[in-house]
Parts: C-alpha cells; structure tokens; sequence
C-alpha cells in the first residue's frame, strides 16, 4: 500500500524535515505515528498523498510513483486516500453537508447516494444536527469532526488522519478511534499521526516513532513503543 | 473523454454551485459585479459616440460634390449628352443638372441685394454655362473623378473644393479610424479590466481550490463552476449598462429629436444601434468572464 | 490625540509595512497595480484626445468671420469711417479692409476660366462695394455682432453665413461640452473602477484586519499601512501610463509634424498639456488609492 | 477580574451556545475551563476578549462592562488581554518575529525592547530558531507555540488560552503548562481552555466544567473535579 525508499524532504532554507526514510506498510494495516512537535509527521504524510514532493528517494502509495503522477491526474489519485488535515481545511462557503457530500459529488455518485451515505457518516461522527451549518458557525471538534467524515465517506482504500483528536476531549477521542478502527476492519489502511498518549497507549498497534526526521522507532521491525 | 461527459451530466449542479458562491461570497461578488458594470458602461458609452461619430462623418460626406460648368456654347442636348457621359463614369452617385439661368438665379442670389441690379442685365443672353453637381460614392477618389469629369468634351471648369475638400475628406476618414482605434483599445483595456477584476476574485479562494483537488475534484469539476460564475458576474454585470444604454439613448433621442443642437449633428436612430451594442455587452461581459475565469484558475489546478 | 501623535511618529515604520505587504501579496498587489495601470492609461487617452478636439474646435471657430459689403457709391474716407464704426462696437477682434478691386479680382476669380472674359470689363466702372472682414472674440455672440454692423450707415450688406454659421457654432459648443462631460464621466468611472480594485485587495484581508485588532491595534495604526499601500499602488501604477503618454505623444508629435493629415487637425504641442496630465494622474492614483483604502477598511474596523 | 451575571449567547438560528452563566473569577487566579466538544467554552472565552456579545447578561472584564464599549476602543481594552486562540490567527503576511513583535509595536514600545522581549518569548516557548519563518511553513505545534508567545509578550493582565497544547505533544504540553503557571504566578491572571486530562489532573487547581451552555460545576464553589 505505501512503500518509502530513502526519502528525504528539504524545505527551502535548507530545513531539513525529513531523513532517508524508508518503511513499508500493507494493505489493512492500523498505524500510529507519533513524534514531538516539528518532527516531521505532517511531513511524512504530506508526501504520501502528494501535497509536496520528496526532495529524493521514492514515494510509493497504491502502487503509483507518486512525484511521478502528471498534476491533471492527481485529483484522480487522491480518490484513494481519504485524509484529516490537521488544520481541517473545511471549503468556507459550503455547509457541512455540503462539505462531505463534495467528496462523493466528484466521483459523479448518485445523487440519492450522496445523501444517505452524507447523512449515515455525519450521524457516524456524532454531527447529525450541524447538517447546515457553515465551517465558521462550529466549535473546533465539530469542524474536526466535518474534516474527519469527508475523509472517510468515500471508502477510501488508505485513511489518514493528521492529529484527529486534537480539538477533541477525551470521551469524544475514544469514540473517533473506536470509529477509525472499525473502519480499519472493513479493509482500510489506517494512518493516524497523534499526540494522544492514552490513545496510543490503549490500542496497542503498529506506532512509528518521528524524531527530527527521522524515524526513531517502528514497533513492527523490532522498535520500541511508548 | 470520461471527464467530459461528466462535466457535461454535473451542469445543472455545477451551475447551482456557482450561483451559490455568487451569493455566499456577496461582497467580493458585489463588487465584482460592480467592476464589470462600469467597464461595460464605459464601453457602452464609447461604442454609442463613436457610432454616431461615424455617422455624422458620413453624413458630411454625402454633402462633399463636384460642381461641374459646361461651356456656355452648348445646347441642351450636348449639356445632356455630358450628364450621360458623367453617369457612365466609376465613382459617379448621382447628377443633377442646372440649366443656364438656373445658374444665373444661383449668380444673383450670392451676390446678394445687389445681385439683381447687377446681373438681371445677363438674362438676355445669358453668358454663363450650364452645370452638373455630382456626388460620389467614394469621396476618397473624388479627385480623380473630377480629372476624368475635366476630360469630358465641353465640360468648362469643374470644382469640387480642391485641396480644401480633400483635406476634409481626410480629416474625416482620420476621425474615423482614429474613433475605431480608439474605441478598441478602450474595448481591449476594458475587457483586462474584467479580467483581472475575474482574477482577483478567484485569487482569493486559491485554497478553496486546493482543497477540492484534495478531496479528489478534477481539473474540470473545479473549473466549471468558476467559469459560469465569472460569466454570472458578466452578465449580471451586463444588465446595467445595457438598460441604462436602452433608455438613456432612447430617451436622448426622443427630447432632442434625433439632432444634437443642429441638423449637422444628427443622432443615429436607437433601434437596430442600441440592439447590436446591447448584444456585444452582453456577450462581452459573458465571455470574458467566461475566458477570464478559465485562465486565472489555471495556475491554481497544479497542486 | 495619543492615537495621532503615536501614528505619526510611527510613520516610518507604517510605510515599511505597507512596503512590505506589497511585495509579500505579490500576485493581489500586481493584479491590483495593473487595474490602475490600465485604468489611468484609459484616463491619459482619453484626456489627450479631449484637449485636443478642444484645440482643434477652437481653431476651427478662430477662422469664423463676418463679411461686410458696403455701398458701393461712398468714398474711402466714408468707407474708412466704417471701419472705425466697426472697431468701436463690442465683440471685434479684428477687422480686414478690402477695396472695390479687390472686391471684383475675388469675383473674377470665383467665377473660374470664364470669370475674366465675363466681368474684366466691369474693371473701369466697378459695381461693387469695397468690404470689411471681421472676426470676432466671441463666436457666440457672432448673430448679435452681425446685426449691429448692419444698422452702420453705409453698410450695403453683411453675411456670416447666417444660419449655417450659428450652427457650425452650436456644434462645436456641443462637441465641447459633450467632451468635457464625456471626460468626465470616464474619470469618475475610472475612479470607481480603482476604488473597487483597492476595495477587494482589502477585503481579501478582512481576516488579517481583524486579528490586529485582536492583538490591540488601534484603528489608525491599521488604517495607515493600508492607506500607504493603497498609495503605493496608485504611484506604481501610475508609471506605465505617465511614461507611455510622455514618450508616445512625444513621438506622435514628431513623426506627424504637429498636425493629423492636415492643417485642419493640428495637434497640441506636447510640453505643458503632457505635464499636467501626468500630474493629474500622479494625484488621481495615489489620491484614489489612499481615500479608497480608508473608505474599504472602515467596515472591518468595527469587529 | 472577570464577572459573569446571567450571561447568555445565542447565535442566529436560535443556537444557544451559553445558557444563564454567572461567576467571578478574581485577579491573580489560574483557571480551566473544560468540556466535551461544542459545549460552548470558546463562546464563553470569546466573550470575553469581545470577539462576540452576550446576548442577555453582564460581562465585565478589568472593570470594564465589555458590551458597553464602543468599537474604536475595542483594541485598547483588549491590550489588557492576551488571547491563545483555538485557530492561532497568526498575520500570514508575517514572520514568527514580526507576529510576536506587532503585539508590542501597537503599544509604542520602544524598538530595542521589543528586539529583546520578542527574542525572549519566543526562546521561552522554543522557537527561537524559527524566527524569521512564515506561519505557513511552520508545523502546527510551533504555530501554537507562536500564538502563545504573541499573548504573553506584553505581560497582559489577563491571559486566555483556548486549547494551547491540542496540537503538541504530552513532554511539550507540560513545558507550556508550568510556564502558564510561572506567569500566572508573577500576578497575571489565566484561564485555560483544555482537553487535557493529564494536565487538569496534574496541577489541581480551580476547574470549572461547562456542559451544554450550563456550567455544569465549579470547584472554588463546591462543585466537583474530573
Ligand atoms: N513549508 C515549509 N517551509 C519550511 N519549513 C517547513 C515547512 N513546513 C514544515 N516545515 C518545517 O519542517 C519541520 C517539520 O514540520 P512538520 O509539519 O512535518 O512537523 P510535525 O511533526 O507535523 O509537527 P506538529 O506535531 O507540530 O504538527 C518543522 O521544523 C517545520 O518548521
Ligand atoms: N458563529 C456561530 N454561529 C452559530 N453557532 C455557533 C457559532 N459558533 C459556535 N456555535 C455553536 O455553539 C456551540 C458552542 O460552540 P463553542 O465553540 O463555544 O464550543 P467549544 O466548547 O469551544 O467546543 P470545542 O471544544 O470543540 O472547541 C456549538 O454547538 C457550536 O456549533
Ligand atoms: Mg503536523
Ligand atoms: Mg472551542
């Protein structure tokens, strides 16, 4: 499903995020990653659905090359990967409805379809009653949970979630993994970057550990957990 | 070929979603709206006095003639047999004869009270000449069709202003194109006025944009909506203009009578003008909405 | 009164923000930057052209004149006493003496080839009257001017073309007044247009305002920087057009001599006009671009 | 300090985000508030630095009825406060520098000053290389960690952090908090927005829990902690 081959990614400036990676994950796999703030992890995921390029080394996901991807085929792409920014990125002037539905309306799904599939994973994330409400009109885990129901309504094959409990409280937290679990169990590949100790803790999984790019840790090739 | 047809079966929806951003983005839409408004209106306002200007230039023109004295020794079926000859010329529009003491009357009238006191003498034995007065359709080749008028056997002298004329006619013609040059490059700068203003608009969602190539929107299914809202705004933009043009002309027209102080500078009749020019705005404002909009989003599709 | 002094002695630094977010919005500040641009060009255009249909209209009017005729029985001394009639009334600005043979060579010659033959003989016993040209300061009031010289013993008659002539007149007051408003009306729009611009360059950043205030910014200490910037945009735009109007019209002068095809349209001389249209622009970019800058931020002062 | 009296926001569609909320909390004092998501704790903190009006109620803030002053005297009681927000807000236009220092600059402080308590501030949140960065090229933790540094560089009266450590990791998180506590413990008073159960639960201190617009408890006024 991903396969990192020596990847590094330098910024301009010379900031280096991340160094000579390397790492293989299947298909259905559930992993964390974790790190202190500015390690890298939004780095790594970045590359894993294009929104930057590796400076060198090859970036592989759903079987593509993807620097090698032409951009008008890129959105194409990214059909398969559902994803939780870490600052949402919410479409401003849609509602919430509006906001899940558009992830479906552009692989031309039915419009009937849309619907019950909008309104079943609104309900899922515990939004059910914000359905009209613009990005601006909710508290922070609303829109974190409007970010994580667009990601996850299409059935991508490969999930990720930048800090998807961020903005949330504890028992609000729980419910979100339970959710991205069970969705990990229908066949999904999960990947979730997080700072939620208790979370990691409590669901023993595969968890690559991020310092200062690189990677410190993979529990699944002999590393260490937390 | 996929992209197309689907581009094709989410229209009604995309055109719901530009109709929404129209109004959800009110006030960048307002004064989107507003730029084009007042591009369309200058442009409105151009293209009608140029139009006219054109028109007036014409009509000068149609005055321009020839003025052709035929030796006073002829009789009058060798002074028609000139007229025939004249029609038979290129360039020739119309002739119109004047007998021997037709030009007399025109001799004593110039001369004003003491024309008749003068000339009534002449009447007798008239000692002026027949004449022509020519007009021509292209008043550019006037000279040369008054050389060719000289050659003619028993034709006197022919006037037709000289230098003078063919300096106006000049003139004219500079007035015009110098109008059409005019009006295009308004037009052109106008139409980048709509453009950029389409420009700006769409600069400012480029993450709005991005977001939706995130969630797996192709190039078109986010171009689209774009481009009928810029076309939204051309032609909202449009309605204006096109009515203030509509009535505003008509109305000009109707108190000062189709003459703007004087016969010399008549107006162009509104109907057919006031059409054509409504048409253009309208699809100007359309389509450079339209183009514009394609454009500017262009950069933003490689992310 | 704090608030004040505190924005002037911060100027330096508010100029170096406004500076700054020039160059960091660099795609806005240059969409912004071209809008006026193309609108002050548009103005610069427009404004050349009307100073010099002024121009031209006014010199058409110089060549109006009053033809006077006098009686032909009087003597130079009496005729003399015309003239000096003539000088003493309002409205005169110069006046031309011709004598009777004078009067008849220009007779003869409007007459063509024939006119010698016809009317050499007259030369002995002139039948015509020696005559005044007049012109006049006020083209207006040329109707009026005519009638007094007629009610002048001795005047046999007067012609300034009559009705043709107060027509001629009207139509270049028209197409005078018809330009100013014209010119106008485009500044203004042109005004609005540069306004609107600077009106979205700061809605963009509606969000930015509202975090400085967030943070303890005093509404001027806001307002500044973007009027300054507003400003920037104003000069920086104003330099395409203000060099292409110095260089070009420069250079049409030149290649042209002076004057479109003919005398008819000859053109103003560069220097002066050039200078104060450069300067009108200079003040109407920075001008427009600071008052529209204060007019948009105040709405999102308020939050 | 601060004096709630039967405060209440509703929002337009009727949405009654805070419901008859009255407390006190005095200068000096160091204070959480938590709740599940969307319970209305950033409604009740954007009450007070103004961002919104009650609907019915008094809010008063250093004195001041908040409600009551005019707009053009907004940015001058807000000097009084510093604010974490939940989504940062930093100026785009502007680097880490010049976004701590424009909290100084609006006050005339003298240019070397704010040379050499911006570098301070931001040394003390551990930024002190990102300097000259913009905020899009910093993660999300170091932009939280910039938006704390531009709240407390002018030494406010009051200091409000909604959620300053959703985006950092646990070691990072108590590195914030015990510097919270250090300024709160020169005489700056601090209510902190949280869903940190370790760091409620670590420094005991007055909590008050909001549930559904209600305050649901206090523990200065008997109520019960987590
Ligand atoms: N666009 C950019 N330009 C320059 N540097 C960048 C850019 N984006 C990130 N960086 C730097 O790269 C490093 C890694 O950033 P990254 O966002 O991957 O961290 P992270 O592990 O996601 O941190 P956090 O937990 O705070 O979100 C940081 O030092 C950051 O400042
Ligand atoms: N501008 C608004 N218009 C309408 N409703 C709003 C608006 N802002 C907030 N709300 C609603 O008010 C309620 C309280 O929101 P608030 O932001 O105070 O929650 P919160 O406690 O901060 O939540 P979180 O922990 O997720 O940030 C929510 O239901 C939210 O949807
Ligand atoms: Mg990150
Ligand atoms: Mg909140």
């Amino acid at each position: 499903m991903i396969r990192l081959e020596n990847v590094s990614k330098t910024y301009n400036r010379g900031i280096r995020a991340l160094n000579n990676v390397s790492l293989t994950i299947d298909s259905g796999e559930f992993v964390y990653v974790i790190g202190t703030t500015g390690s890298g992890k939004s780095t790594f995921i970045k590359l894993l659905y294009r929104e930057i390029k590796p400076t060198t080394g090859i970036v592989e996901v759903v079987g593509l090359d993807v620097a090698k991807i032409p951009n008008r085929k890129v959105p194409y792409f990214r059909r398969n990967i559902g994803v939780v920014f870490q600052d949402f990125r919410l479409l401003p002037t849609k509602t919430v409805f509006e906001n899940v539905a558009y992830a479906l309306e552009v692989i031309d799904t039915p419009r009937h379809e849309i619907r019950k599939q909008v309104r079943q994973t609104l309900d899922l994330v515990g939004l059910g009653e914000k359905i009209n409400a613009f990005p601006h009109e909710l508290s922070g885990g609303q829109q974190q949970r409007v970010a994580i129901a667009r990601a996850i309504v299409n059935n991508p094959k490969l999930l990720i979630a930048d800090e998807p409990t961020g903005n949330l409280d504890p028992d609000t937290s729980v419910e979100i993994i339970e959710l991205l679990e069970k969705i990990n169990q229908s066949g999904t590949t999960v990947l979730v970057v997080t700072h939620d100790r208790e979370v990691v803790q409590s669901n023993k999984k595969r968890t690559i550990v991020i310092d200062n790019g690189y990677i410190d840790s993979d529990t699944s090739t002999g590393g260490y957990g937390i | 070929m996929r992209e197309l047809i689907s581009t094709f079966k989410n229209l009604p929806r995309h055109f719901k979603t530009a109709l929404q951003n129209l109004i959800r983005n009110n006030v960048m839409s307002f004064s989107s709206i507003f730029a084009v408004t007042i591009t369309l209106a200058m442009i409105g306002i151009v293209g009608l006095v140029a139009f006219n200007v054109q028109d007036i230039s014409s009509s000068i023109e149609d005055e321009i003639s020839i003025y052709v004295k035929l030796d006073r020794t002829i009789d009058d079926a060798q002074a028609e047999a000139v007229g025939t000859q004249i029609l038979a010329l290129d360039n020739i529009a119309n002739v119109e004869y004047s007998s021997k003491s037709a030009e007399l009357d025109r001799l004593i009238e110039s001369q004003g009270e003491a024309g008749a006191a003068l000339f009534e003498s002449y009447r007798e034995d008239n000692p002026l000449g027949a004449a022509y007065t020519v007009t021509v359709t292209n008043p550019d080749l006037i000279g040369q069709t008054a050389q060719k008028i000289t050659a003619i056997e028993d034709v006197n002298t022919v006037d037709y202003g000289g230098d003078s004329t063919t300096d106006l006619i000049k003139t004219l013609n500079t007035v015009r194109n110098g109008g059409t040059i005019f009006v295009v490059a308004l037009g052109v700068i106008a139409l980048f006025m709509i453009a950029n203003t389409v420009k700006i608009t769409i600069d400012t969602r480029k993450t709005e944009i991005s977001i939706m190539r995130m969630v797996g929107a192709s190039n078109w299914y986010i171009r689209i909506p774009f481009m009928l809202e810029g076309m939204l705004i051309g032609l909202v933009g449009a309605i204006l203009p096109c009515v203030m043009l509509f009535y505003g002309y008509d109305y000009i027209y109707k108190i000062t009578n189709g003459m703007v102080v004087t016969q010399m500078l008549s107006l162009v009749e509104p109907g057919a003008v006031i059409v054509q020019l409504v048409q253009a705005l309208v699809g100007l404002g359309a389509g450079v909405g339209i183009i514009g909009s394609f454009i500017s989003i262009r950069r933003y599709l490689k992310f």
